[in-house]
């Protein structure tokens, strides 16, 4: 965990709401791995006070890449920056996914709803580089909303697309594409980022098939690494539900430790 | 270089920059970003006699300027704290400060009575704003009386010095310090956070799990230094000033109204390094401007009152 | 389009939103930027009974995401108020509320009964939080005591509706509305501004000419909104409340936790059209979730609690 | 007075901490008048809440210019927006300066000390349009704190410098600058800007010679235009000193209008 004051943006793309932004940063990039996410500073002021976390998109030499989307003020803030602008950035924070075991026999199933696809892209990469078959599901409401269909495509990166509107791809939420897809063939294990129900849908699939799954968790943050206490989520430990905090002992969980509330 | 120590009377600090109990958990997590031996010390974590959860998410919003907390003072619990957590500040040479909570007074005695056996503590910082279940939530900082009974026993029973942390929810904030002051403290921290609220227009719900919660940051800094002020002007013994501090100026304020030291809260959130950083800038600050202690500071704001 | 009617028993409100005392001027300031009658209403400026100078510079300090006045309530007095003021407002259609000064209690009484004479007020707002130079500074809204005494006689002097502005710096807002209650008020408006200080590192000089001053806008919504809803628990007469209100929904949120109306401070500042906008905004809101009557929100947080 | 919450950055200068920037803005620029100002927002957030007062350094058909030194946050944001960003602008505020009496027969001289020369250069435009003659007094402490001498320059405006280290024109106050001309010859009135003590020497002088002279002030301002009652200077009236508001009943005033504190 490091904390660059200035790393710097030199590239910037832009579809609508969403932003990828390329970095400059030794300090940052050197120890990345993925699913862990940086705390970015939005402005020099107080007003937003707060760091925003968001996914390490990929990371490679002294460049990573971060995916967002605009959300509310801080997102917009940050969607406002222009190359050679810098970033004051912490990270890479939190414990990324668990990639042990997945070699050249081994296939993972990547789904990604809307900004959920951030932390995928570094994700597939690495498993393809460790030799295992990747295949990504990628959903958005609209087929604005899945922006990065191309990229995953150049990287050379099997994909499904889904949109609730069925503008591109299969008509219907991503997690049904996937259930769908899991009645033809089992991965050895999939992985998921998304909003909260997209979560525990995929969660309780997982659960239900016997499937090894890892969710990546959203929760408001206050500090990123593990001091404030606000980031918590109950997760099962020595069979008892406990505040975990997802800064640190996350943002991925096994699907089988997350506790979701009972509605 | 400028003099940075700061005489608290019952301890001596290396300068005059503390973190906030609550805003730099037990140090450790800071260790990537500082040296622990390089602030003037640390105020650990609330602390309860047994571990605690805490409230239930959302435990944090954020406003203009703050943010609002009801984290609920979650922790480990004294046995684990002087088991495992001590022995490491120690290794780190830190100056330790335990903030000490209870709900209800007995419970603070209990802490105080626990800690006294292990060494590596400077000081007990009685977070007098615990919301004393059986009293409805009503804390001992809200009433001068309740105040002075809690410290004179808390005094009795600790075999360390006692820092009294006020709460700013009250109408008379030099009345609350005296009454600590009364009852035998040896300092006075201040200020813990504001009492607010926030709320979720779409759900129509407290965006807090525990519905109201504290408001810290650079927006309370005014009432802050306010309260510092007034209690400076009300007590004799030593205080320690924190709320929205973020930078060496801030610091200098809060000793320009009268604190000897103060604390770092919000602001290690946002920059991990923020404490060492202000430390370096007082240093800064007073190099620049001649000054060779930056005690010399302290209380001398002038005023044609 | 959304009904946007407030009622506030007492009076019938076009709209819920009005402008805050001393933050709108006389209204005249604003003419260029807005229609009079397009606002539920304007508070003018405190009024004392004879005129005064006000506070000597500085009297303004900006903070984070806030600002400390320390204006010190400058004002043409009751008599040029009625004669030159009143008569101009009422041509504009405007409804308009007298926020009603005094140092000491008598002084209160007599703003009140010169101004039972004139036309074209339709409530008075009762700032109890005017410091009492003859006590000290202490003011009515510190103490449930005097709070209820003013307030008793003020109601009986009066012969309009009769708002009673609370101050936040107090321990128990609840216990001072209550008492507000007691003494007869037909609504409560919160909160004035929370006491605070600024510094000048420099010069070692407070920042303001009166050392003092009132802590306004956005940073301080979370303790406003907190307020209004403690106080919406306490009492049955309706809710006025105000803080930091910058936006259609931060005026909804205080809805939400019971106001019936809400006043508009700080924002007049920045956007001098600020008090029309955040009526359409509100309108906007009910529209697009298809709210048909904006008092339907009001009070309608579901806790748990 | 009027409010424009997007006036069009469509040129912008910088020399160090000073930056010229000329705005598209038919709403401001149409009643602008020499003297007035504008209330600047320098973000879209709260912090800093409050708008900035800046004067008018130019106006004419759609566009006007304002001349600004970075003196804090509000500055330094303002600062760094670029050609093509918006700023949201209430004004023209305030009174100006009476210009009555000034025309072909009569000289004015006019005296501005670093940012204050900011009024300036639209009242000489002024001045000389009427006819008179205008002789422009420009101070700063060193030679990079008078960036406009080729404005002035360039616009046919007789100019004289002066700053406090010697490094260009006139070693030296520009107020003494003043004083030594003064005994030379005698304008029919002269006008300035600048720091308080800078003011207070001016308007003493002018009083002592009996000569008609207008200073601009300056004062930390709620909102600019006559509510908040922050920006009071005492003022002379009836025989009285009483405060009065420097953004409505100012920024300008003659120098036998203003009270100065006894030190
Ligand atoms: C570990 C982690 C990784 C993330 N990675 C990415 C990413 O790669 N790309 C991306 O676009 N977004 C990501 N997010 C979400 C992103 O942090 C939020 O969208 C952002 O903080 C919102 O800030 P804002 O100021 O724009 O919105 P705000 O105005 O603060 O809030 C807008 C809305 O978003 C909600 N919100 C605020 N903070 C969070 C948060 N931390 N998590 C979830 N919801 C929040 C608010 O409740 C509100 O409804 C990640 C979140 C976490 C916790
Ligand atoms: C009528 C008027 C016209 C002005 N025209 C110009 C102009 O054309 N060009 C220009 O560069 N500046 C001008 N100023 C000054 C300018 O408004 C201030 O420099 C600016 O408000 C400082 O804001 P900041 O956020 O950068 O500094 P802050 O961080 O707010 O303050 C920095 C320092 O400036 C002082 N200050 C803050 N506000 C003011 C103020 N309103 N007046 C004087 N000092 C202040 C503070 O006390 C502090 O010492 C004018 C001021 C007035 C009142
Ligand atoms: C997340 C959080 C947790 C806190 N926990 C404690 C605590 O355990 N004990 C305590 O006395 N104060 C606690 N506080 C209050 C701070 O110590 C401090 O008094 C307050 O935040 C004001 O300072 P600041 O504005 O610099 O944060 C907490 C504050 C925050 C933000
Ligand atoms: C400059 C200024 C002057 C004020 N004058 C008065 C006043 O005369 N009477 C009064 O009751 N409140 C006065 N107030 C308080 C406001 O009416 C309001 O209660 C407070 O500012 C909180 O609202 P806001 O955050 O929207 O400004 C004043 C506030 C400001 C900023
Ligand atoms: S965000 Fe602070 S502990 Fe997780
Ligand atoms: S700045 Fe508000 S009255 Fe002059």
């Amino acid at each position: 965990m490091r904390h660059d004051p200035a790393a710097r943006i030199i590239q910037k793309k832009t579809w609508g709401d969403f932003h990828l932004l390329r970095l400059e940063s030794q300090a940052l990039s050197s120890e990345a791995a993925p699913g862990q996410f940086l705390m970015v500073r939005t402005t020099d002021g107080y007003d937003p006070l707060l760091r925003r976390p968001i996914s390490l998109h990929d990371a490679g030499g002294i460049g990573l890449e971060i995916f967002f989307r605009v959300a509310g003020r801080g997102t917009a803030l940050l969607a406002a920056k222009k190359e050679g602008d810098i970033l004051d950035c912490l990270g890479p924070l939190g414990k990324g996914f668990r990639l042990d075991g997945f070699g050249p026999d081994k296939t993972a199933w990547l789904v990604g709803g809307g900004r959920g696809i951030a932390p995928l892209f570094f994700l597939a990469r690495t498993l393809l580089s460790k030799g295992a078959g990747v295949r990504v599901f990628y959903g958005g409401k609209t087929v604005s909303e899945i922006p990065l269909r191309e990229k995953f495509e150049s990287a050379g990166i099997l994909l499904d697309c889904s949109t609730d509107d069925g503008s591109f791809g299969f008509a219907g939420l991503v997690t049904t594409l996937l259930e769908h897809e899991l009645r033809a063939g089992r991965p050895d294990g999939f992985f998921a980022c998304g909003p909260d129900p997209m979560m525990e849908r995929a969660g309780r699939l997982a659960l239900r098939l016997g499937l090894p799954a890892q969710l990546s968790l959203e929760a408001i943050m206050g500090c990123g690494f593990g001091v404030c206490w606000s980031c918590v989520h109950r997760i099962k430990k020595d069979n008892e539900g406990a505040w975990r905090k997802i800064c640190e002992d996350g943002p991925v969980f096994g699907a089988d430790e997350i506790l979701w509330e009972e509605a | 270089m400028a003099d940075l120590r700061a005489d608290l009377g019952f301890l001596q600090l290396r300068n005059p920059v503390l973190t906030a109990s609550g805003t730099f958990g037990y140090g450790m997590e800071f260790l990537s970003f500082l040296d622990l031996s390089a602030i003037g010390g640390i105020v650990v974590k609330g602390l309860y006699y047994g571990p605690r959860e805490g409230n239930p998410p959302p435990r944090l919003v954020e406003t203009a300027s703050g943010l609002i907390n009801a984290i609920g003072l979650p922790g480990v619990g004294v046995e684990h704290f002087a088991a495992d957590v001590l022995p490491e500040l120690r290794k780190h040479d830190a100056t330790v400060i335990v903030n000490v909570c209870g709900d209800g007074d007995e419970e603070y005695f209990q802490v105080i009575e626990f800690l006294n056996r292990y060494d590596g503590i400077a000081a007990y910082e009685l977070n007098i704003s615990c919301p004393n279940v059986k009293l409805n939530g009503a804390c001992p900082a809200m009433n001068p009386h309740m105040t002075r009974t809690i410290v004179a026993t808390a005094k009795q029973r600790s075999r360390r010095p006692l820092v009294v942390k006020l709460s700013p929810n009250v109408t008379n904030i030099a009345e609350i310090a005296r009454a600590a002051e009364d009852g035998g403290a040896d300092g006075i921290s201040l200020i813990n956070t504001l009492l607010a609220m926030a709320v979720d227009l779409e759900t129509r719900r407290p965006k807090l799990g525990n519905v109201f919660g504290g408001l810290s940051g650079p927006a309370i800094k005014p009432v802050a230094l306010r309260m510092t002020y007034q209690v400076a002007q009300a007590v004799r013994i030593p205080i320690i000033g924190m709320g929205g501090i973020c930078t060496g100026r801030d610091a200098l304020e809060f000793m320009l109204v009268g604190a000897r030291a103060v604390q770092v809260g919000t602001a290690n959130f946002v920059d991990p390094a923020a404490s060492v950083r202000i430390v370096h800038e007082i240093a800064e600050y007073c190099d620049a401007r001649g000054i060779a202690r930056v005690a010399d500071i302290v209380g001398t704001l002038e005023t044609n009152r």
